[in-house]
């Protein structure tokens, strides 16, 4: 606490962990350039500093002094506040994430809820800069974002729901703190598969990126902003909210600061591991991004509801069952596995090419 | 007090316009779709913005001039353009080829055949929402080819290297090692787009079923090339009427059994492994020697009032020159049917009825070149 | 909704803030226009009107010095161009992102709409149908930007330049910063274009608003 | 090349046996000009039995035309316009080359849409083209230039080609306005 007055150290706090959001994002923009050009056997950012490093602060300089064009047609008021709507959920994720054990902006009784409740709410973002652009693509890109996000926010509810009841509680300091030496990805594999999910849907990212898909919609919502208002809407907000989801997910389903081993070694090396396990996270996601195709509206509907929903009530259903009769903790490993290994299979099999490739193009040759 | 008779809820049809300039026209093409929601209901094309008159510019050009205008039209497959001219020149004024360059043009074009389904593999992952990786695989093994047609020819594009009667000039020296050595390569390479793509669960949830169109309905609208041959009709013009050489190789014709975009996709993939296939074949029997050009071509070349309609398989499709000759060294009219542009026809008996996004991908699976449908 | 009206670019309805406008279609009830006259006025050049940054109205003249170094070296390293191929060039275009040649290492990344884009890439021949468009599309681009034109075709019409259906170089309806010529030019020759135009940007650093 | 110098292809009979027999069987009371072309058999009809003949070409089993390769519009100057389908059977393998000649002053034929759905295209570029009208097409606009601007055919003989602009044409050696035989 600095000082004795709380509204300073709040403010503080807030300032710390927005100036954390800049340069996190700065990073997260350079490194995905560079990671993903990688695996298109590319270089990436080379000639901007050494090995390109200052890329980021370059594009940013050049988007702030770009000019900031609004369409005349557009709604003037809602066109110019989508960004700030979209990226302060974005930015209030972070507020209610632990960073150690005893840093954060406020530590919430109710941090999961508030966590998944505003992660939510930057679709009201899109929808008022697709709407108030007066661009078919963006109002397009605008009503498959919201379909999408509020869609997957119900199983990655029902999810974290059956974590909730794993850990006892909803603070997100005990519940890492209820992990111990044992993550909860190993006893609750289906939930942070549907977790990851929901993460991709949530961010705009591959296979599940098409309210801004570029080959249709040109950039969905996005698509009539320039310069400043273009980077706040798109890039702030995009890999703040990847960024405040992945410390979530370390939190949550990766043990947080928990050392495997059980060592303690301070609050420095806390935060270290968060980041490390965090970036864990956010690679696995650009590397999906580079490499999946795009699912269609309709398969990404149908993914969710009949396929994440009814599991994640299985799961449900399941912990409550172990829970209640004071089953072994392997038993919950075993339910989740099961329907993790059941999901896959479902989903191999609606994608399953039925007839041999190899023989579909030779079979009928001569 | 009655109730007011419900009325259905009225929904307003949206006309998207797509295009010209858009990341998934593979050029300027441009669509107008009317959609219903996320469903296409209607589509209507339009084309002409890269129509630059090559048929009426070849008409004020000699036979020979003509030909870089073939390379620009098909600008992806130039050596299979250039080979149907030159060929329908060498038919209207007899001129015989000797066998060196015979397999010489053999050779260039099969692998500029896979180069343009290399295009095809990375524009159409694109379309369907792979981040650039397709493309770059596939644009380097194209990069190797390229090499190849640049130590040939000279230039990386626009070859114009194929002369009535011949070649321009002799290959290299080392032209037999470096063809085995691509397609070695490029047998590695079609294999890591086969294990990229094929196999992709959400690849093919997102071209299984999509943008098919029955075989009457595809040999009404004049379908030619791979996306015929995806409807299961067994027809490849290198078989049907051989032309050049190509009754002495053996190779195989891909053909699919649905015609939707995965089953065109799967011919393409076959394709290259066919080519790589007559490649090999006309490289072990490529003479070592021999002239490129018969004797007596005339510096002026004139052909004798005739017409001719000479048909090629290139990798689209059938690519046909309409040559009209009354004598002279001009060509009085040259027509070129351009199977983009006829395939393109069908665009909308494939299109409406799915989403959106499937509008892409059936335009992707066409693969058009738009040089060659706007000419 | 109107189809036609929509000068076929990506975003269709969008009218931008720049000094000209695309006249597309006579207004109903007027006389019709010959074709002729309807060329023209779609062919009319882009009026360019020299801005002034806020910036330089802001800041005191000792900090301009500095501020227009970084400014100009930060838009340099990232010039973002539009995904616009019109044709041939365009191969060579997307060779040159690819990974042999790969421009992301300039910082230059394609981005779809162009009101995210800095830098015009017109690759390829431009007839006089597609002008219109182009001409929208650069106006669409917010300040400041620059057009390159690459190859024959699009500096002055190249092999096709004598049919009457094609505009005889794109720097008739918009102004051009760097011509690269090739046809196409190969993509040695079309970093070398962009290269040019970075050393443009960092000479011209007091001029662009 | 001007007018005086261009010559007509000579009339070669196809040999017996070809397509040309087949259609006499198939259509008797119909009179054309067979001829023997580089590759194909050509037949020069009438435009009142375009229709009739090609319909018949597409639907009787002998001749089973099912695919249309290519129709095209030539302009012979005073000789009038013409059109010309190559057909092609799947099933026969033979191909055949249908010729029509249209007076320049009225140059419509009837449309073959209705045979061939692919025909679509080809008919609205050789109208834009040439100014050939196709007699019930659906929709007889412009497909490759703008829809408002349709003062000129472009691959008529009688159109330019444009002039080469005055710096350009400075730089090659040319005075402006100089077209077409320029480099003869």
């Amino acid at each position: 606490m600095i000082g004795d007055n709380v509204w300073l150290d709040a403010f503080v706090r807030l300032l710390a962990v927005l100036g954390l959001a800049i340069l996190v994002v700065l990073i997260l923009t350079y490194v995905e350039r560079k990671f993903v050009g990688r695996i298109q056997m590319r270089l990436g950012p080379m000639r901007t500093g050494p090995y390109g490093i200052l890329q980021s602060l370059a594009d940013t300089v050049k988007l702030v002094v770009k000019e900031d064009l609004r369409p005349a047609s557009a709604d003037r008021w809602l066109f110019e506040l989508a960004p700030i709507a979209a990226f302060v959920p974005a930015f209030a994720v972070l507020v209610a994430l632990p960073f150690t054990d005893s840093w954060g902006v406020r530590v919430l009784n109710l941090g999961l809820f508030y966590v998944v409740a505003v992660s939510g709410l930057s679709v009201l973002g899109y929808i008022m800069a697709g709407w108030a652009s007066d661009n078919k693509y963006a109002l397009l890109g605008a009503m498959r974002s919201a379909a999408q996000l509020i869609s997957y926010e119900i199983p990655v509810v029902l999810a974290l729901l059956a974590l909730a009841m794993v850990a006892g509680s909803l603070n997100l300091v005990q519940i890492v703190e209820a992990q111990g030496r044992v993550p909860f990805i190993v006893w609750q594999p289906l939930g942070f598969f549907i977790f990851m999910a929901g993460m991709l849907a949530e961010t705009s990212r591959r296979p599940f990126d098409i309210p801004t898909a570029e080959s249709e919609l040109v950039g969905g919502p996005s698509i009539e902003y320039s310069g400043i208002r273009w980077s706040i809407l798109f890039a702030f907000t995009e890999y703040s909210s990847m960024f405040g989801l992945s410390v979530f997910g370390a939190l949550i389903f990766l043990g947080g600061w928990n050392w495997p081993l059980g060592l303690d070694l301070g609050w420095w090396w806390q935060l270290i591991l968060i980041f490390v396990k965090a970036t864990l996270l956010i690679m696995a996601t650009l590397w999906m991004s580079a490499t999946f195709p795009r699912l269609r509206i309709d398969q990404l509907m149908g993914f969710c509801w009949k396929l994440l929903l009814p599991v994640a009530f299985l799961q449900i259903f399941f912990n409550g069952l172990i829970l209640v009769y004071k089953w072994p903790d392997w038993a919950l490993l075993l339910t989740s596995g099961a329907a993790l290994v059941l999901t896959a299979f479902l989903i191999y099999d609606a994608t399953r090419v039925r007839v041999p490739v190899r023989s579909a193009a030779r079979g009928v040759t001569s | 007090m009655t109730v007011e008779q419900e009325h259905e809820l009225d929904t307003l049809e949206i006309n998207v316009n797509v295009g010209p300039q858009h990341p998934a026209t593979h050029g300027v093409f441009r669509m107008v779709l009317a959609i219903d929601g996320e469903k296409v209901i209607d589509l209507v094309p339009h084309i002409g913005y890269l129509h630059r008159g090559a048929e009426k510019l070849s008409e004020n050009l000699d036979y020979r001039q003509a030909i870089g205008l073939q390379d620009r039209t098909e600008y992806l497959a130039a050596f299979n353009a250039e080979f149907c001219y030159v060929m329908a020149i060498e038919k209207l004024a007899g001129i015989e080829v000797p066998e060196r360059a015979e397999y010489i043009r053999v050779i260039l074009a099969e692998l500029n055949r896979i180069t343009s389904h290399y295009m095809f593999m990375g524009a159409f992952s694109t379309d369907i929402g792979v981040f650039g990786t397709a493309f770059t695989y596939g644009f380097r093994e194209r990069e190797y080819i390229q090499d190849l047609f640049e130590e040939v020819s000279g230039d990386r594009m626009m070859y114009g290297y194929f002369r009535p009667g011949g070649v321009a000039w002799d290959v290299p020296d080392n032209f037999k090692e470096r063809v085995r050595w691509v397609c070695r390569q490029t047998r590695v390479g079609i294999s890591d787009i086969d294990g990229l793509l094929t196999n992709n669960e959400v690849f093919v949830a997102r071209t299984r079923g999509i943008g098919a169109i029955s075989l009457e309905n595809a040999i009404d609208y004049g379908l030619s090339g791979p996306v015929l041959r995806a409807c299961g009709l067994k027809v490849d013009l290198r078989r049907e009427e051989p032309y050049s050489i190509y009754d002495r190789f053996d190779f195989d014709i891909p053909t699919g059994e649905r015609g939707d975009s995965f089953d065109r996709y799967l011919v393409r993939l076959e394709e290259m492994r066919q080519s790589v296939r007559i490649v090999e074949q006309a490289v072990e029997q490529m003479p070592d020697s021999g002239p490129i050009l018969p004797e007596k071509v005339p510096r002026r070349l004139r052909c004798p009032p005739g017409e001719v309609y000479m048909r090629a398989e290139n990798p689209r499709g059938e690519y046909g020159i309409y040559l009209v000759s009354k004598g002279g060294d001009k060509p009085y009219r040259l027509k070129i049917r351009s199977p983009s542009y006829c395939n393109l026809m069908a665009l909308k008996e494939m299109t409406v009825g799915h989403y959106v996004a499937d509008a892409v991908v059936v335009l992707g699976s066409i693969d058009i070149v738009l040089g060659e449908v706007d000419r | 909704m109107e189809v036609k009206k929509a000068a076929a670019t990506t975003p269709p309805e969008a009218e931008t803030k720049a000094p000209t406008e695309v006249a597309v279609e006579a207004a109903p009830g007027t006389l019709r226009k010959s074709g002729v006259e309807i060329e023209a006025e779609r062919l009319r050049p882009v009026q360019v009107e020299p801005g002034k940054a806020l910036y330089r109205q802001v800041l005191p003249g000792v900090l301009q010095v500095p501020a227009d170094l970084v400014i100009a070296a930060a838009r340099k390293s990232s010039l973002w161009p539009m995904t616009f191929g019109l044709a041939c060039c365009a191969i060579e275009m997307m060779a040159t992102y690819m990974s042999h040649h790969d421009l992301d290492r300039f910082g230059i990344v394609p981005w779809a709409s162009p009101r995210q884009a800095d830098v015009m890439i017109v690759a390829g021949t431009v007839t006089k149908k597609m002008a219109p468009a182009v001409k929208l599309l650069y106006e669409q681009m917010p300040n400041p930007k620059w057009v390159i034109s690459m190859g024959a075709c699009a500096t002055n019409g190249g092999p096709y330049t004598r049919y009457d259906r094609v505009l005889q170089g794109v720097d008739k309806i918009i102004p051009v910063d760097v011509y690269v010529p090739g046809c196409p030019p190969r993509p040695e020759a079309l970093m070398d274009g962009l290269i040019a135009l970075q050393n443009k940007i960092m000479e011209e650093r007091k001029k662009i608003g | 090349m001007s007018p005086e110098e261009l010559q007509e292809a000579p009339v070669v009979p196809p040999p017996a046996g070809s397509v040309a027999d087949l259609f006499v069987a198939v259509l008797p009371d119909v009179e054309f000009q067979a001829t023997q072309g580089a590759l194909d058999v050509i037949l020069t009809v009438d435009r009142g039995d375009v229709v009739r003949i090609l319909r018949a070409a597409r639907d009787d089993p002998r001749l089973d035309f099912k695919y249309l390769r290519c129709l095209s519009g030539v302009d012979h100057m005073e000789a009038g316009l013409e059109v010309v389908y190559h057909l092609y059977s799947y099933t026969h393998k033979h191909n055949v080359t249908i010729k029509t000649r249209l007076p320049q002053d009225d140059p419509s034929v009837p449309s073959v849409t209705s045979i061939w759905k692919g025909a679509n295209w080809h008919e609205r570029e050789a109208a834009e083209m040439f100014g050939i009208f196709f007699e019930g097409h659906p929709n007889l606009v412009p497909l490759l230039l703008p829809e408002d601007m349709t003062d000129h055919h472009p691959l008529r003989k009688d159109s330019p080609l444009a002039e080469i602009e005055e710096w350009q044409a400075e730089r090659a050696g040319l005075a402006a306005g100089e077209t077409g035989e320029a480099e003869e």
